[in-house]
């Protein structure tokens, strides 16, 4: 596993690696390189298997982290490969040609987010949501509660009986 | 985003297709394959003993339409099955709207089940009654501030029996099927028609969130 | 010629038994299945339920002529299987109207009613009912080609074609069935019925998680209040019909009901324990096993 | 012992009239000539499984295009999630897959005891193990009885669902609710075995076996059903990496890929079992059905190891902070487990405060629902769809969350 982290460092411009847990690292590389590192792990290093293409969405920084974690089956162990990509013009290399439900992640992405994935197919179709005219609804600016508010009927006196205080004087009384 | 996105679905676009023996026929999909008629209302039979005989009938038969559009609808396995058995109770499922007289809404209605929802419930035939499962379809439940599940299911169509839980137990469902046939026996679910007479309203709010109505406005 | 008022009269009641006897006894197997299936199960007058539900219906919509016209030829094929089938043997008025010809007349009103369904549903439009339809007459068209050997074997071994006539041959015992005579036709008219009785494995009509449910998919109502009122009557009359051709008829109503239930349990019970053919299955498996023993029942008599 | 090579022997049709996709892989069909009929296969459709609808382009009762449409449950999980705090997730995450909530929350417990460092102690965490065992056996004994109940065979169906109830109702006992148990939490799990339950659960394990054997015999020995399971619904082992196929469906592929086996997590290394693995890769629908039914047997007696294997008593609950502001140090990881239809996981992101910044749900089906089983339908029957959906165990609401 540290033979594979440090090839990684000597072939692409790696910025961070954390380590996680003994078979789980985190390795940052810039936008042009994440989808050359993930083909060199899955061609060279025997990382096969494409767990999944995810997104955390930091808008304090303006950045959307990208991380294509995959799985090598004979080492059982991960490495994601993260690359923050801009928030506002957000675009982002293909990895359709990779694996075949790649695409599917970024059909998702794309709207879900707003990701752009050009050549990606049926990147434009709609995933989960029919009919969306509003921003993409994962990214953090979207006030999910005033839209459902304003969208749908809110039953009148719905109350929120809230338990933090019988739990505080339950549970912790002395914090 | 300012501009509003138009939805076309080329299935449902107007266009000119060349016949057998080459003449153009031009197909409005939405004209052409279904019929736009407003639902009407169905009065019930004058004479009260015949009503009141054929309401016995509604409330003893009961052919739900197999559509499980939430969560709840796992429960619906255990009901059809040996330990609660709801057939003992004239319960069956129908594969077609048409024939099937309850609908059950089985939990949360995201958007685009709404939409299929509707279209099923406006296919089935007049006496039709529909129950609702779950605290979800009551005020949106733990689902209150997404936003892609409806809060209250009787802003989009007529309910006759809520069944609340989160997930109601088989049991609670069956109480539900009781109290749905009391219901029916005194001649009070008469949803269909109350759909009908309110159908201008029932509409606005459905498209207020469904944005791409690409079907016509009632398909009987 | 003069009708015979008195015989239609016994006719008409005959018909309005066999409605009621096939209600119930679809009740009965639903009954049974369920308990196999470790439930209770509905009431057994639950059909009757049903039915009026059905016609008590306050809206109808139709796609034109034929969808009303379908569920009325099916009903009429049903109800013309049952008039020209002799229901109890030595019985003047329950005979119904057979006569020498009857059993090429039933093959043909099996036919009819199917194909009256078939030019309803297509009316219908919907894509699921022209799979169930063209799928009904291709598995009707080969399941017929054994029925029909075996048909012609025990009108050559009686030699005529009157369903009375093949009764009266088979009385005096268990020994003198059709079934025991000439086994191979039996088994083979046997193997056909199940086809005919669209119970699984060859139920490729309706298959409910298939194309659910094939044909009737549109109707609702009144039509399906028909449609339901000929099953009760269709299924009946063919299992009265493969008792008088194969098990020695009946001589009063309680042998001909016990011995119609017999018979219409075997495909329900066949169906519980077996899963459903594909089309391309179903049709060659009737060209071969039933096939070759209709033939060979031709030649063994 | 159960496969044989007939799929190797069945003959293709002839597909040469047929439309040919282009280059990006996209059918030319002119829905104008009369010739193909579009059907929508759900999700109003009793053989689809869960709310989820194909759009199939119809040639004769052949596929040659299918399209599969998801979203029919979306409720916005993950968005939800950032509205909420840590503990406050838990019962909104079990609710992601409604067949078998447990994995989704031992998952979320992983991630966070990962990142805040938690110790959980070990009765709990046989705890947690029995109870994913039985959700496990809870979900199969829908699915397995389901490959046959596709083809027309409910009566597997009425058994299995009925020993479903059973498992349940020792579910109620343990945890108080039927379906949605919130029974492991950070740090531990909510209860301790009450009197009587190991013999309960026994009993009904014993009834399970019963049912085992009767449904070999109704199902898989069914001469019908192996006609039409045999050769159906095939997956090329090739495809199993390039797919990202996992579980019980990649084990028909003659894989060997279980997470429990590969990164064992709980107290999976001190049991001993090995999952089974279709040694000749036949793959079909038939060989699926084997591996979830050895998968059920086995199951069966992992539970029964566990009982003996597990101490009496303990603790069952570690050490946590205040549940009301519990902030989670900044970081990332990824957990994952087995569920009944393979790798589960859970990829998670604190940002230091009480609210999540992500929570993302790998579901298996996410890859086999889509991606695949587009694959799989071109060309198949029109009878054979839902067979074949069901074979692959998808289940919906973790495409869509």
């Amino acid at each position: 596993m540290e033979k594979i982290i440090q090839h990684l460092q000597g072939t692409f411009d790696v910025k961070v690696v954390k380590k996680q847990r003994d078979d789980l690292y985190f390795v940052t590389v810039g936008k042009e390189q994440a989808i050359p590192a993930v083909t060199y792990l899955r061609d060279a290093e025997g990382f096969t298997h494409l767990v999944m293409i995810t997104v955390a969405d930091w808008m304090e920084k303006g950045v959307f982290e990208l991380n294509y974690i995959v799985h090598n089956y004979e080492l059982h162990a991960d490495i994601s490969i993260c690359t923050n990509i801009n928030r506002e013009e957000a675009t982002m290399h293909s990895a359709h040609h990779l694996w075949e439900q790649a695409w599917t992640y970024q059909r998702e992405l794309k709207e879900m987010y707003g990701i752009d994935f050009p050549g990606s197919p049926r990147v434009d179709e709609s995933f989960n949501l029919e009919g969306w005219d509003n921003i993409p609804p994962m990214r953090r600016e979207f006030d999910t509660l005033k839209y459902a508010n304003e969208t749908y009927f809110p039953r009148p006196g719905r109350e929120t009986h809230d338990p933090a205080a019988y739990m505080k004087q339950k549970l912790y009384p002395d914090e | 985003m300012e501009d509003k996105k138009i939805f076309t679905d080329p299935d449902l676009t107007k266009r000119t297709v060349i016949g057998p023996n080459g003449e153009d026929i031009t197909v409005d999909p939405i004209q052409d394959y279904f019929c736009d008629a407003l639902p009407k209302k169905h009065e019930p039979k004058r004479a009260k003993i015949f009503e009141s005989f054929f309401n016995w009938a509604r409330a003893e038969s009961i052919w739900v339409l197999g559509f499980g559009t939430g969560c709840g609808s796992i429960e619906l396995y255990p009901l059809l099955t040996p330990r609660f058995d709801a057939y003992r109770f004239g319960v069956q499922m129908r594969p077609t709207p048409r024939q099937a007289n309850l609908m059950i809404i089985s939990g949360y209605l995201s958007v685009k089940t709404l939409k299929r929802a509707i279209r099923s419930y406006e296919q089935m035939q007049n006496p039709k009654f529909v129950m609702a499962l779950g605290s979800c379809t009551i005020n949106g439940g733990m689902y209150f501030d997404s936003y892609n599940t409806i809060n209250r299911l009787d802003k989009y169509m007529p309910v006759d029996v809520y069944v609340a839980g989160c997930m109601p137990r088989p049991e609670a469902i069956l109480a539900g099927f009781e109290a749905l046939k009391k219901r029916i026996k005194a001649g009070k679910a008469e949803g269909a028609n109350l759909y009908a007479e309110n159908f201008e309203t029932y509409k606005k709010n459905q498209k207020k969130i469904i944005r791409d109505w690409n079907m016509p406005d009632y398909n009987w | 010629m003069s009708i015979d008022w008195i015989k239609l009269l016994f006719t008409l009641l005959g018909l309005f038994i066999v409605l009621n006897y096939g209600l119930l006894q679809y009740g009965m197997i639903r009954r049974i299945t369920a308990r196999i299936g470790k439930r209770i199960g509905m009431p057994v007058y639950q059909p009757y339920i049903d039915l009026i539900k059905n016609y008590s219906m306050r809206s109808q919509i139709t796609h034109g002529v034929m969808f009303y016209l379908g569920p009325v030829f099916r009903l009429a094929g049903g109800v013309g299987i049952f008039m020209f089938m002799p229901l109890i043997y030595g019985s003047y008025y329950w005979s119904n109207y057979s006569f020498s010809g009857d059993v090429i007349l039933i093959m043909y009103f099996m036919f009819f009613g199917m194909l009256g369904m078939a030019l309803g549903a297509s009316e219908g439009g919907h894509p699921y009912s022209f799979i169930g339809i063209s799928r009904g007459l291709s598995q009707f068209t080969t399941v017929e080609v054994p029925f029909t050997l075996a048909v012609i074997a025990v009108a050559v071994q009686h030699h005529s074609f009157s369903l009375t006539e093949i009764v009266a041959g088979q009385q005096g015992g268990i020994m003198h069935w059709n079934i025991m005579t000439n086994p191979f036709a039996g088994i083979a008219a046997m193997l056909a019925f199940l086809g005919m009785m669209m119970a699984s494995p060859f139920n490729v009509v309706q298959a409910p998680q298939e194309i659910p449910i094939g044909p009737p998919t549109e109707y609702h109502g009144t039509y399906l209040g028909l449609l339901q009122t000929n099953r009760a009557i269709l299924y009946v009359s063919e299992s009265i019909l493969m008792v008088n051709l194969f098990f020695g008829g009946a001589t009063n109503w309680i042998e001909l009901i016990v011995k119609s239930f017999l018979v219409f349990f075997w495909p329900v019970f066949v169906g519980l324990v077996f899963p459903r053919f594909r089309i391309d299955q179903s049709i060659p498996w009737f060209l071969k096993l039933p096939l070759i023993l209709g033939i060979i029942g031709i030649f063994m008599v | 012992m159960s496969n044989s090579n007939n799929h190797k022997l069945l003959i293709q049709p002839d597909r040469s009239s047929y439309p040919q996709p282009d280059e990006n892989g996209k059918m030319q069909l002119d829905l104008d000539s009369g010739k193909y009929v579009k059907v929508w296969h759900g999700p109003n459709h009793p053989g689809v499984t869960g709310n989820m609808s194909l759009e199939l382009t119809l040639c004769g009762d052949e596929v040659v295009e299918a399209k599969t449409h998801v979203g029919y449950l979306h409720r916005g999980f993950e968005k939800i999630f950032e509205r909420r705090t840590w503990m406050q997730c838990f019962p909104t995450v079990v609710r992601m897959c409604v067949p078998e909530p447990d994995s989704n929350e031992y998952n979320l417990a992983a991630a966070m005891e990962e990142l805040s460092d938690i110790e959980v102690p070990e009765y709990a965490q046989w705890m947690r193990t029995l109870i994913l065992e039985m959700a496990r056996i809870t979900n199969l004994l829908r699915l397995l009885p389901a490959n046959g109940g596709t083809m027309g065979l409910g009566l597997g169906v009425q058994w299995g669902v009925y020993l479903r109830d059973l498992i349940l109702d020792r579910f109620e006992e343990l945890t108080g609710a039927r379906i949605y148990h919130m029974y492991i939490i950070p740090g531990g799990v909510r209860g301790k075995m009450p009197e009587g339950f190991k013999e309960r659960l026994i009993n009904n394990l014993n009834a399970i076996d019963d049912f085992l054997v009767r449904f070999k015999r109704l199902v898989i020995d069914n001469a019908v059903y192996k006609k039409r399971a045999i050769g159906t619904g095939y997956i090329d082992p090739s495809w199993v990496d390039k797919f990202g196929i996992v579980g019980p469906n990649a084990r028909a592929a003659g894989y060997n890929r279980d997470v429990r086996k590969d990164n064992p997590y709980l107290v999976y290394d001190q049991l001993d079992f090995e999952p089974y693995i279709d040694k000749e890769a036949a793959s079909d629908i038939y060989s699926r059905t084997w591996v979830r039914f050895m998968d059920l047997k086995y199951g069966v007696e992992m539970i029964r190891q566990i009982l003996d294997k597990m101490p009496k008593d303990g603790e069952i609950l570690g050490k946590i902070p205040n549940a009301l502001n519990w902030k989670i140090p900044t970081g990332q990881t990824y957990v994952r487990s087995e569920s009944s239809r393979g790798e589960y996981g859970f990829f998670a992101v604190a940002d230091g405060s009480e609210y999540p910044r992500r929570i993302n749900l790998r579901g298996p089906s996410y890859t086999h629902a889509i991606a695949l089983l587009e694959k799989l339908l071109v060309n198949a029957n029109i009878s054979d769809v839902s067979a074949i959906m069901v074979s692959l165990a998808t289940c919906p609401p973790e495409i869509e969350r």
